[in-house]
């Protein structure tokens, strides 16, 4: 079983929350939720927009059609009617406007429920999921469960008023929508769910991994990290510091990161653009740091609300001179847990930077992922902080030159000795050096920094599907993994094995371990990006000498569909 | 107890008779006087002839980006603030490329002690006029005088909430010593302006120059008036230079309110492991 | 002559009742007034709700970079300063992001005129402190209230070589009118700091705050007054909002100095031929 | 002939003026230079060294060894005496040490002249030069006629003081060591020449274009261009401003440009990676825009005075999102005239950011170029400024589609009509959009000016030497070409033929026109590059799928050298 419930109005409307509350509820009562928000980079006035995928099985992307459409005004209906699934549920106030076409007319008297309880207009939502949650075979207790949470603070009253409103739209479907009514979303037995974006689950991920500093300048679709941690930070202790700008934000957090914590910013690409000088100095000094960059259609402003992969190469060649970094790009919520802790350890492991990619789909999208399991990780995971030390003698060199190339690093402060870190090219002991043979030393050691992470803590694509029997593999990184491996099902599905090579880590690539998985002249490889340039194309081409020929791209801002990638297949 | 010795690292490399021979020294007798030790504090340093002090005065150091050294302190800060932090910059560097932070740095009345190398010039990229030159001053990239008049430094840290704003000079080694000790002693955002000679590239602004322009603020001085504060950051309008503590008012170092639990540096902190009480927003 | 259609673009997609619809109307009213027209302005936007203006309000535009606006500005009016250079800026675009060419166009009497939508919150971004935010004010990036004292913008422009340094009210069209008309007839750095509600996201500096806290200066004050414009600029630290043009005086703006023959605008120069006279030096 | 004069001292004490004065009276003899400067990241203290090799053909790297070394102190002796040439001459002060070995001494009394004639320390060099003189067979004319204009200012006096002092050096030669003066510098008929160095032909090429806005802000190696045209700014009024940061410098420099003047910044990487947001901004509002980018050892502040090519794939990336660009990398200073003129061209044609790629060996070297060719180029040049127009209808489209994806670009004032350039996506008349279809059409149209360009403007890498005869070809970019070209010259005198393919039309790249030149699967190619990764290496790879084996790097701050080349050959 899968639907499509959406909503849609104006602006500054409180859409967001009503889609969030409704993505919770059908978690709730058990199934599977995908979500996709459609907004215009500005506060009030154009068209909001919330969708909700909801399964009995996992899901990762939307799906073609839309079986129930919430229309809190007229536009709604006309922007999405030509989505409709047949025998679509449309929830309409007859007061506005009726709707046309052959869908089934589920009209509920928003207004008159207004002025009867002298509600303001933010209300409908309420009445809406009220009647959507009826319509849906719902009950209502799971949102009157909510509402005591959230409106906790403001007392019974707005408590009880709120559930008066679902209670009137919840009825308004039962008594005169009777036969119309469905049974998507009955309470069904599974493992407990949590829903999250990805930039929440970056900021879950950076808690767990115990980052004690993030510093972040306000920048869409990224600032859901700023938001999450700063709002958990009385718990966490974890300092948050929205800072002047980007270059102050980086620029702090590196200096935390020198005096021995865990430190992590975060932006979309023009903020990130002005962190480059400093990504680079992570590089030479050799002070870990953890960049959660999430990407929207650029150039420079772009489509603010939007989504794109238009940044791999620039992120991977990211600051000026040559140094070692490493890029993850995690493909759904779930992941960006896992690889958010272990971008923190790789910082510490090789004293680099690592970039965490992700972009406004998969930010800002919310997702069900298993409770129980993710806690499990979460609170078994020990912090791996390589080769720091709070102890040594004298004779300390900082950037001692070592067989796997990295240093021990000690956090300042011990006693009876110091260093210091250096942006110039510098002697082991940190001091700066113009000698030839020095800096040969030192860009070695660098450099083999990477090789022992190759070798060590690379790790090869997740393969989705069955890749020995797939005549056609898929070929894409980060968020691509939710369409496509919801194309690897669909195709099955029409009785076609397909299979999805999934790229998380980025760079460096071992190419032993890659080049196996996409080089089998027998089958036909198709990349599939949210980009116009087919940059993982490039990077494999660059690095791996491997060229393919087809691919599937998207660059208009909106996300990949599967129906696209099914056609083309 | 620790010794001069122990803080000097190599030999500096500054061109003979420059200010900043004046300025290390001063910043070494000042930390030997106040206790400290090279494992005792953190240096950040900007890049310049300024910032090359990174490699003549020892201690838990970070010689980082041009124009960035506030904003590294600040992070060094907030990671351990058991620990003192002094920022070593440029003009070019603190007010030029950095004013940014340097400005905010006001606001935030961060607990760090910036020294910084007033020489009215980019002495590392060979003597390019700096925010502070005066105006018409000629330099490889002014050739007929700059056209913007000269940053108040003094005036924009008071306006802007820094909460200890001094004025020194290279050429008075006492003085120096007195007043980074002063600004040590201070907690919040500490400026300590150095008039320094740049002996290379600045033939107006000398030590006999700053003889003639400077004086010190006796006793019957209230730093603690701001507007009275503002009359003497004025008079550098007016080559008139004086030395001593200019402003100084009572604020919350940024530390004691970001850092939730004061009583340990963030760094000492246990982790943070009641998972649970962050999920339930998900739910 | 054009009227107030000519410089209608789009529908402005501002929230109901937020101030910036007084301000894009006031801009609009002050731009006929002048007798300017689309094709003789020069606009440079911010990002943020505020330099969203640049779909609503005609001209020759450039929509550029968060806190770049005034940078972007500059290099217009020195390639023709025949044309008026209005840029048209947030809080944060202004004094957080782009604080530092803030402070160093104030240096340069850049002659701009520089409108600043003080609304203390990044509108668009859904509502994280401005720099002018007051201290203790809780925004999603500052949950616990806001650590750093304001900036104080006019004291900033006011020290650091602004020459026309004004304050208005986004509910008064009258005096926003008036106020962008003297910065306009001013030669040199004009800013016009703009108290603008924002209705979304900041509950306590609401229309009614300010029509509360708000006054305007008199005939009797004296905006050549350095210390005095000081004294009105710190009031605003108390919650009172001094209204009108705080300070003025007189410099050369910086393209009468940069721009080697002030008659002609720099575009419209003959092109430099005589390469001979460059060549000696290398020979 | 060929032979290489070298003079070190203290830093500090005018060891650049001297060596440059050197080049320039060896020109001025006919003879054609290069040079090399070795100093230290500070003013003063540390060893100066500046190193010209004159020949009687042109010349455009350092050779191996010595022939004359001027030694205003003993440290400059011990730092080189291991690359003396047999019979090398050796100008000391007896009174301060004496060289050991078996080259040949010529003592020159530098303390006694000085305390004689009561001069200044920094009277050394001018001693120096006199003695160099006589010892090559020169005559003091042409460095009096030198000292004539270089101290009209200060007038007679000095003027004459100098001359005194040349002579003393010039006679302590001619007295007491007449057998060993050389005839190197006895005057030749030749061209007339120029000495210049990249940054000031960077420079000189920009005045020639009609550049009018030049912004920086200091950062070695690039700072030459600031220095020069600043200089030059009140005879050609270029407003050449030196802004607070590298953001200020192009964010003036984009507003200039918008306004319709041809505008250019320069800087160093670090400096650089602070412009990579408005190199994005300049890729949407597609306002032109070149960027003299010197390298610099990196990461970070790196090695501030030596020299490297290790940010061409960070060039070639910079900026957020999708958008194009061009990069080229003049391989000299006459290519670095003729390239920047080009520069601003392609930048007005395509309204692209243009960069021009050059590092400190070429930014900060002199080589000697022919006057006569130069002059005529530069005033012969007539800038093409594509689409610019200066009237247009009210219907008038800033972003409107076309054939080649280039929009007519209207000059602001034109009466009538008004348009406004926008970093967000935009539809064709400038305005804010969010549409994919819009969207698309923008994207395609400023892809399809790359294809334009490949086109109409690349021009495939130069030949230097027998191609078809060649057994093995090196290929490099930038200033490799200078070794490069020497190295085949030095090949073909032990009659061996190799070939030197040379890129500077760096990004995009033309498969066709570059593919043919690199895949003789009969030859031996051999990848040239002064960094570590062999960048140009991986961008072949990844631009035209062609990965070379063989590579000859080097990352120490120093230029590659002829012999290291022809050893590996
Ligand atoms: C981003 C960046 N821009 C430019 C430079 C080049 N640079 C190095 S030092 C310096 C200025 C030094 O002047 P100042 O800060 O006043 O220090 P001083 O040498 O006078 O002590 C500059 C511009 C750099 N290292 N980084
Ligand atoms: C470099 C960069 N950082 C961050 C952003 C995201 N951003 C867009 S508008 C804005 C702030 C808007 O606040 P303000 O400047 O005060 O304007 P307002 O919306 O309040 O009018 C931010 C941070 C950006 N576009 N570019
Ligand atoms: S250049 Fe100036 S500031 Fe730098 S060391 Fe020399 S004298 Fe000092
Ligand atoms: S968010 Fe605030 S500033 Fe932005 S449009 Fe709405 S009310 Fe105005
Ligand atoms: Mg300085
Ligand atoms: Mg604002």
């Amino acid at each position: 079983m899968q639907f499509t419930w959406k909503i849609g109005g104006e602006a500054g409307f409180g859409i967001m929350t009503t889609g969030l509350l409704f993505s919770k509820i059908a978690a709730r009562r058990g199934y599977h939720i995908f979500d996709f928000i459609v907004y215009p980079s500005l506060i009030r006035g154009g068209h909001n927009a919330y969708e909700v995928v909801v399964s009995d099985e996992p899901v990762s992307a939307l799906k073609k059609d839309i079986d129930v459409l919430v229309c809190l005004n007229k536009e709604t209906f006309d922007t999405h009617k030509h989505r409709l699934a047949p025998k679509a549920r449309i929830i309409f106030d007859p007061e506005v406007f009726s709707p046309d076409g052959d869908s089934i007319a589920i009209p509920v008297p928003f207004t008159s429920i207004l002025k009867e309880l002298q509600g303001q207009v933010i209300m409908k939502n309420t009445i809406a999921l009220g009647a959507s949650l009826a319509l849906l075979g719902g009950d209502l207790n799971e949102l009157n469960s909510i509402f005591t949470k959230q409106f906790a603070k403001k007392g019974a009253e707005v408590i009880s008023l709120n559930e008066q409103f679902a209670q009137k739209g919840f009825d308004a479907v039962v008594l005169s929508n009777k036969e119309h009514i469905l049974s998507y979303l009955t309470k069904k037995e599974d493992k407990k769910k949590m829903v999250m974006t990805g930039s929440e689950a970056f900021a879950y991920g950076a808690v767990a991994a115990d980052c004690r500093f993030y510093c972040a300048y306000p920048m869409t679709p990224s600032s859901g990290v700023l938001t999450s941690l700063a709002s958990w930070g009385k718990k966490t202790g974890m300092v948050v510091r929205h800072a002047e700008d980007e270059i102050a934000v980086i620029n702090s957090a590196l200096g935390a990161s020198f005096a021995g914590v865990r430190s992590a910013v975060g932006s979309s690409g023009g903020g990130f653009a002005l962190m480059v000088e400093a990504i680079s100095m992570s590089g030479i000094t050799e002070l870990p740091i953890v960049i959660y960059l999430s990407q929207r259609p650029g150039p420079a402003t772009g489509m603010p609300t939007w989504t794109e992969q238009g940044e791999l190469l620039f992120a991977i060649h990211a600051g000026h001179g040559e140094f070692p970094k490493i890029v993850l790009a995690p493909g759904d919520q779930q992941e960006m847990i896992e690889l958010t802790m272990k971008a923190f350890d790789l910082a510490d492991i090789y004293q680099v930077p690592v970039i965490v990619l992700a972009d406004m789909l998969l930010s800002e999208s919310h997702m069900s992922v298993p409770y129980g399991e993710i806690q499990n990780e979460v609170k078994k995971h020990i912090p791996n902080r390589g080769k720091l030390i709070t102890t040594a003698d004298g004779t300390y060199l900082r950037y001692a030159v070592t067989e796997d190339g990295v240093s021990p690093r000690l956090v300042p402060g011990e006693k009876n000795t110091f260093y210091q870190t250096n942006s110039y090219e510098h002697l082991e002991n940190g001091h700066t050096t113009e000698s030839d043979v020095e800096r040969i030393k030192q860009v070695d050691k660098r450099a083999k920094k990477m090789k022992t992470y190759l070798a060590s803590n690379f790790i090869a694509p997740k393969i989705i599907g069955n890749l020995q029997a797939a005549q056609t593999v898929l070929i894409g990184w980060g968020s691509t993994k939710g369409v496509a491996s919801e194309a690897v099902k669909k195709a099955k599905e029409n009785g076609k094995e397909i299979a999805y090579v999934h790229f998380s880590y980025m760079y460096p690539l071992n190419k032993e371990k890659v080049r196996a998985l996409i080089t089998d002249s027998s089958k036909k490889y198709i990349l599939v990006e949210n980009n116009s340039e087919g940059q993982l194309g490039k990077l494999l081409q660059m690095e791996l000498g491997v060229s393919l020929e087809n691919k599937i791209v998207r660059y208009d801002g909106r996300p990949l569909t599967v129906e696209q990638l099914i056609e083309k297949i | 107890m620790s010794t001069l010795l122990d803080f000097t690292g190599y030999k500096p490399t500054w061109c003979p008779g420059c200010g900043n021979w004046g300025i290390g020294m001063a910043m070494k007798m000042a930390l030997v006087e106040l206790g400290l030790s090279p494992s005792s504090v953190l240096l950040s340093f900007g890049i310049g002839c300024s910032g090359n002090m990174n490699d003549f005065v020892n201690g838990y150091a970070m010689h980082g980006l041009h124009g960035r050294a506030i904003a590294t302190a600040v992070g060094m800060k907030l990671a351990n603030h058991t620990l003192p932090v002094f920022a070593v910059v440029g003009d070019g560097d603190c007010y030029g490329e950095g004013g940014n932070h340097f400005l905010h740095a006001c606001r935030g009345n961060h607990d760090i002690k910036v020294i910084i190398h007033d020489n009215r010039v980019y002495g590392l990229t060979t003597g390019q006029v700096a925010p502070t030159a005066i105006k018409g001053q000629v330099s490889k990239s002014t050739p007929s005088g700059i056209i913007e008049v000269p940053v108040d430094p003094l005036a924009l840290a008071i306006t802007q909430g820094a909460t200890f704003v001094a004025q020194t000079f290279a050429g008075d080694t006492k003085h120096m010593v007195e007043t980074i000790k002063k600004a040590y002693q201070h907690s919040g955002f500490s400026v300590v302006n150095v008039l320094q000679p740049c002996v290379t590239f600045d033939k107006k602004t000398t030590y006999q120059y700053y003889m003639q322009h400077t004086y010190k603020l006796d006793a019957s001085y209230n730093p603690a008036d701001k507007m009275a504060a503002l009359g003497k950051a004025f008079e550098v309008a007016e080559e008139k230079y004086p030395l001593g503590v200019i402003f100084q008012s009572e604020r919350k170092a940024y530390h004691m309110e970001a850092v939730t639990d004061n009583a340990v540096p963030l760094i000492n902190q246990s982790r943070f492991l009641d998972f649970d009480a962050l999920v339930e927003e998900f739910i």
